[in-house]
């Protein structure tokens, strides 16, 4: 039986990974051979998923037997807590309502961070990225630079600190690892982090603290304060 | 006397009928393990070894996937004791901790469960991007793991409402009142999904067929996916640098 | 954490392994059997919303001779007698439909299938295959008459008033 | 670690983890104490039967389901398992039998616990089902307030065997509480406070900086509070009331009033008296104290206006509980000579009635200030769906979570609504700056009683079929010319009739006509005296005409029956029942003697009885000595569960009282029952 060998035209060999080799013109065209070790499934994976079921049952147990589940009193559509919190999960979204009209931060936001999310595997920056500062032109830098100065001043003229303040800080320091090329352990490693692993840690971050301000900086009238004057709620 | 007894119900022709398998640590006995089993067939007979490592994946799907079976099993029970009614199912929570034996436990289980399972799905997504092991030919995989993601972040938003406090209904007015931003369709996917303009008894028991059959169907489906295309793919993959330069 | 497990180590205690193992597969199994119990307990109704199978019918003077009372929540009638009171299942013996006391002929009828009771529950008419059953009736601390309709007594067993 | 033994620990890891939830429920505080009840009421048993049964008792949730009421589940009978069982006298909590009140123990399974007690029915856990400290948990009602509980179901002014709720009520109706917060069932709550369109026309300026400044310093009786206003706020305030117009045709009365010539003041201290005038009002602190005190009205009001005042007060103040007297225009003019004459303050200044010359800046200023202090609550001159409600609504008030209570500055308070309500009563204004409702200056005692009618207030009514208001029957307040002599004579400002009226008088006159006969009552209106030696004359003489006297008696004789009350007590009863001589020896064993007066002789608490057959009707008394409380809850005449016989024994002698000095009258009045 004879597998008709098929030409593949397509120059882009991420996009097309069925093949032997890749070889890039950056890198030496040598394949490393790795041998891996193979072990039986079973007992070796299957003992481990089960100590790892019992682990998760018995955190989560412990859990459940020193805190209780919350229940306030019964739903009245008549006595609207103050403030009203959607599930914590949420409450990055609902921290963002605060700063944009509800279309843009309720709608519009999740969407593109779902699409953004989705499209990921299918972005060629994704596939091929090497270090951010790699072969970086002067031009590229101009361009980040104002690609964090725009969302900087885009959120800041909203008024978005807990955005703003990431951006910036998360843009000085992928500056700063502009000249890491050559340095050590951490700092080395910093300087192999690629586009979109900054622009996703830049999501991460803003996501986490828009949620925990949220959850815990918010007050009555979705005012300012702090987690320890916070009144208790049940 | 026990051996004897176990080792007579391991030859009976009854245990031969289900369990086709020796005893003996054979490797062969051992692959039949995996493979002559309906839920374990999704695994290969052999593994890399080194995917076992803890830093290789951190377990997180693996943990996500248990919370999901702990809320599975551990839902099914709960419904026993619940109608989505007006106001029968808030004094249902009270049931379940003043009377129901063990009630308050299973609720607290399957609550921080729940909120568990979100932030781990979160986690290992994270872990995914930053292993890179979103790439070719995982691409499709990533998809259906961000499905499963909204999947979650559904089921376990649908099931807030359902204790009928204050925290649900509020917690839910306000998510539902973000949707009926959405231009044009907005308001109708709030109409629909409510059952009416405010969050009522119709809303309540749309969110309970919701939380408990749809949502559970398609979160089954697509773990299903999920689970065997990691496979298809090529297992389970860690550090994408790893063997650029740790390996030997 | 590489396990040790391989096949240069099998010389090495199998039987310590095998109770390690043993003990292992034994906590699971417990705890299996155990969940299997907790669930049976869980399922068990601890407190029940169902109609109160015993009611308060009234003092005994209230039922003198030739007085029919109809229970509608517990289904019974209370009758007096010379000789004393008795309760009756309003329940129909043939397919479980609620009888009726029908004053001007003095008898209970079914309204489903036409099987008629004289007073003391006895058929009298149509396919109901056994007598209507008599139910206790006894006295409370304050002097009224409670029929608790899970217990049944012969016929003829009348509470002396 | 090997895996090997990773895997064994971890399994026995999980099974103790998950056997704790297991063992804490078998462990269940309920399960204990129902042990140790059993343990206690073998121990106390008195009999084998009564001991097997507290041996066999199964550890199980007891509840109280209350399907008619809210659908309620008790669950406290869980723990109070002794509340019904008379073994447990005494006994430690939670085990004691609850004490004997209306509703125990025959209620138990009809109305349950929470109702009364507050708490959370549902829980089987104490600190749960008690409410300590949990935001989603109902508290229980301290024992302090329980008669709130009451309150829920009866919502009549008075309830018996609730003198605190009573109390608490009939002070909020005083206060005026109703006037600025909205509630359920006091919508056309109208305060007594009278307009102040005619201020101008009444007082002079002097006099009503007093007043601003401390109304109950110059009148202990005011139901006004202070409001505590500065100086400069009095003088806008005044400017602005003085310069309100008065209306016209009570300017005219009271101009053409003040040109009259004085009359005789000591025919009118004689009026003054006849009039029971303190009945109500009091004069250097004597009297009843329930309108404002007459020590120095002359220097309080112009003679004009006291005058057109007392010939019709309804036209200055169409809400007074004032009744328009029959007087003629001399009697008034001499009550007003024996004013200007004796109740005067003789060390006021001499312009104390002198008007003020109105600011009009300091006037638009005081109109502010009048809106802002919500005085149009109590004293707007129109109806009461025009008033604006001023305060918060009080509706559901008893249900409110601790935690949804802005306790402001109050941080010394324990956070429990029981005392922040007492708290807001007892110094409204300590809870921020800025408040606007004052102090009332209640004592402890009134403040528990209107925390105690406040918490009656739950989030939502009870049921119908629970709601009590069978002895209570809805007022029937005729109109047309009887109308208008209840209204012109008041008489609901002292008597009840069914759910209205005030609770001067003793005597309520929902079923007068059943009780007294038609010709005593006309008697009576035309020249009332107190029936019970005990209690001052109270009922002024209105100085009303025959004619309207008959009207009114007539009236109560033909609508103000009860129809329960047969007319002929005797109609088919033995001879021997009539047997008046059985009658008076029960008369005297049963002791009425201590109470009731007959001839020269008796105690002093009821009413007198000697001219009782002319008074009162067979039917009444008949049905009064089978139960005297079913005919007013506060009866402390004794039940003496009297057999019909001896009744109508009793009845039979009392028919023949009255006789014996005047035969004439005795007759007439059993002619017109029969």
């Amino acid at each position: 039986m004879s597998v008709p060998i098929k030409i593949v035209e397509s120059n882009d060999p991420m996009a097309d990974p069925w093949r032997v080799a890749i070889v890039r013109p950056d890198s030496r065209p040598s394949a490393r051979a790795t041998e891996d070790r193979f072990v039986m499934t079973f007992p070796h994976l299957i003992v481990r998923e089960v100590i790892l079921f019992q682990l998760v049952l018995t955190v989560l147990s412990l859990a459940a037997i020193f805190f209780d589940a919350p229940l306030l009193g019964i739903a009245n559509p008549l006595e609207t807590p103050n403030p009203a919190k959607a599930p914590w999960y949420f409450l990055g979204l609902q921290e963002l309502l605060h700063y944009f009209p509800p279309v843009v931060a309720g709608v519009l936001m999740p969407t593109l961070a779902v699409i953004a999310l989705v499209v990921i595997p299918y972005a060629r920056i994704n596939l091929v990225a090497g270090p951010l500062w790699a072969n970086a032109s002067a031009k590229k830098a101009i361009a980040l630079g104002a690609a964090v100065a725009l969302v900087a001043l885009l959120f800041g003229a909203f008024a978005c600190w807990p955005i703003v303040v990431p951006t910036l800080a998360l843009g000085i320091a992928m500056f700063a690892t502009r000249g890491w090329e050559r340095a050590t352990s951490v700092r080395r490693l910093l300087w192999e982090v690629t586009l979109p692993e900054w622009i996703m840690t830049w999501f991460v971050i803003i996501a986490t603290l828009l949620t925990v301000i949220g959850t815990y900086f918010r007050g009555p009238g979705w005012s300012w304060v702090w987690p320890w004057e916070n009144a208790p709620r049940g | 006397m026990r051996v004897s007894l176990a080792s007579r119900v391991r030859g009976s022709a009854v245990y031969r009928s289900i369990v086709r398998h020796g005893t003996t640590a054979t490797n062969r006995n051992r692959s039949l393990v995996v493979f002559e089993n309906l839920f374990l067939h999704v695994h290969p007979v052999k593994v890399r070894e080194k995917t076992l490592r803890f830093t290789h994946t951190f377990w997180l799907g693996g943990i996500t996937l248990a919370c999901a079976f702990i809320l599975f099993v551990g839902g099914i029970p709960l419904m026993f004791y619940y109608h989505p009614s007006v106001p029968q199912a808030y004094r249902d929570m009270k049931e379940l901790q003043y009377v129901v034996d063990n009630g308050v436990f299973l609720r607290n289980l399957h609550r921080w469960a729940a909120h568990a399972m979100v932030l781990v799905a979160v986690l290992h997504m994270l872990r995914v991007f930053y292993h890179r092991a979103y790439r070719p030919p995982r691409q499709f995989n990533w998809v259906i793991g961000v499905l499963l993601l909204l999947a979650t972040l559904l089921l376990s938003y649908t099931g807030y409402l359902l204790p009928w406090d204050q925290l649900s209904l509020w917690g839910v007015s306000v998510g539902t009142s973000m949707v009926k931003e959405a231009p044009f369709i907005g308001e109708r996917i709030r109409f629909y999904l409510l059952g009416g303009n405010v969050v009522s008894e119709n809303a309540l028991l749309r969110f309970y067929v919701l939380h408990c059959v749809v949502l559970p169907v398609a979160l089954l489906l697509l773990v299903s996916v999920h689970v065997w295309r990691v496979r298809k793919d090529g297992g389970v993959q860690g550090p994408a640098g790893a063997e650029r330069k740790n390996e030997p | 954490m590489p396990d040790e497990e391989s096949r240069d180590g099998e010389t090495e205690s199998i039987s310590r392994r095998d109770v390690v193992v043993r003990l292992g597969v034994g906590a699971c199994a417990l705890a299996a059997a155990g969940s299997a119990a907790v669930t049976l307990d869980f399922l068990e109704p601890k407190v029940l919303f169902e109609p109160q199978t015993t009611f308060v019918a009234g003092a005994p003077l209230d039922f003198a001779d030739g007085t029919v009372r109809f229970n509608r929540e517990q289904k019974a009638y209370v009758i007096g007698t010379a000789g004393g009171v008795y309760a009756l299942s309003a329940v129909c013996t043939h397919l479980g439909c609620i009888t009726r006391f029908r004053s001007e002929q003095r008898m209970i009828a079914c309204p489903c299938h036409g099987s008629q009771f004289d007073l003391e529950g006895n058929v009298v008419h149509g396919p109901a295959p056994r007598s209507l059953p008599w139910l206790e009736v006894s006295e409370n601390a304050s002097g009224s008459l409670v029929v608790e309709t899970r217990v049944i007594v012969p016929q003829g067993k009348l509470f002396r008033v | 670690m090997p895996l090997r033994r990773l895997f064994a620990v971890s399994s026995l890891l999980f099974l103790v983890t998950l056997a704790v939830s297991p063992v804490k429920n078998a462990l269940r505080p309920y399960r204990f104490i129902q042990r140790e009840f059993r343990d206690l009421g073998m121990s106390r048993a008195t009999s084998r039967k009564a001991m097997e049964l507290y041996a066999n008792r199964p550890v199980a949730i007891q509840q109280i389901w209350l399907r008619d009421f809210e659908d309620r589940v008790d669950r406290c009978t869980t723990c109070h398992l002794g509340v019904a069982d008379a073994a447990m006298r005494g006994a430690p909590e939670p085990f004691r039998l609850h004490p004997a009140t209306f509703h125990t123990p025959g209620g138990f399974e009809r109305i349950g616990c929470t109702a009364c007690h507050g708490g959370e029915g549902l829980a089987t856990l104490q600190d749960d089902a008690h409410g300590v400290a949990q935001e989603n948990i109902a508290p229980m009602t301290p024992a302090t307030f329980i008669q709130s509980g009451c309150g829920r179901c009866h919502l009549s002014a008075t309830v018996p065997d609730a003198p605190t709720l009573s109390r608490g009520r009939a002070l909020m109706e005083r206060a005026g509480c109703y006037s600025c917060h909205a509630v359920r069932g006091h919508d056309a709550y109208r305060s007594e406070a009278p307009p102040l369109d005619a201020i101008a026309i009444k007082t002079g300026a002097v006099w009503l900086r007093g007043w601003l400044e401390d109304p109950r310093a110059v009148d202990p009786n005011a139901t006004m509070p202070n409001f505590h206003l500065g100086a400069d706020d009095i003088l806008a305030l005044s400017h602005y009331m003085f310069g309100r117009p008065a209306p016209d045709a009570l300017a005219r009365r009271v101009a053409a009033a003040a040109g009259e010539p004085l009359g005789d003041p000591a025919t009118g201290r004689r009026l003054f008296s006849e009039s029971r005038c303190i009945s109500c009002h009091t004069v250097d602190g004597k009297g009843n104290g329930s309108a404002p005190e007459l020590g120095t009205i002359a220097s309080a009001a112009t003679r004009g206006w006291l005058i057109a005042f007392l010939r019709d007060p309804h036209a200055f103040n169409p809400r007074t509980r004032m009744p328009r007297y029959n007087f003629s225009d001399g009697d008034v003019r001499d009550i007003v000579a024996y004013f200007d004459d004796e109740l005067r303050d003789f060390d006021a200044p001499a312009d104390v009635l002198e008007p003020l010359r109105v600011n009009q800046t300091l006037a638009a200023k005081g109109a502010t200030l009048f809106r802002n202090a919500g005085c149009g609550s109590c004293h707007a001159s129109g109806p009461a769906s025009e008033t604006e409600k001023f305060g918060p609504d009080l509706d559901g008030i008893g249900d409110r979570r601790a935690a949804s209570l802005d306790f402001g500055r109050r941080r010394d308070l324990p956070q429990t609504l029981t005392s922040w309500l007492v708290a807001k009563i007892e110094s409204p204004r300590s809870f921020a700056d800025g408040l606007r409702m004052p102090s009332y200056g209640f004592d402890a005692d009134e403040q528990r009683a209107i925390v105690t009618a406040l918490l009656a207030h739950g989030a939502q009514a009870v049921p119908e079929k629970l709601r009590h208001s069978a002895t209570q029957p809805v007022a029937m307040i005729p109109g047309g010319r009887v109308g208008e002599l209840f209204s012109r004579y008041r008489c609901l400002s002292c008597h009840q009739i069914g759910n209205r009226g005030g609770d001067t008088s003793t005597a309520p006159l929902t079923f007068e006509g059943s009780k007294v006969n038609e010709e005593w009552l006309v008697d009576y209106l035309l020249l009332p005296s107190s029936l019970r030696p005990i209690l001052p004359e109270r009922m002024p003489i209105l100085k009303m005409s025959r004619e309207e006297a008959s009207l009114l008696a007539d009236t109560f004789e033909k609508f103000y029956v009860d129809p329960s009350i047969v007319e002929d007590p005797f109609a088919g009863r033995a001879e021997s029942d009539r047997d008046a001589a059985e009658g008076e020896r029960l008369y005297t064993t049963l002791g009425c003697r201590g109470c009731h007066i007959i001839g020269m002789a008796g105690g002093y608490y009821g009413p007198t009885l000697t001219e009782a057959a002319r008074r009162l009707k067979p039917g009444w008394v008949f049905h009064f000595l089978k139960n005297p409380q079913g005919w007013r809850g506060d009866i402390r005449c004794p039940n003496y569960a009297l057999p019909d016989t001896d009744a109508l024994r009793l009845t039979a002698y009392l028919g023949t009282l009255g006789s014996s000095r005047d035969a004439a009258a005795p007759a007439t009045g059993k002619e017109s029952t029969r």
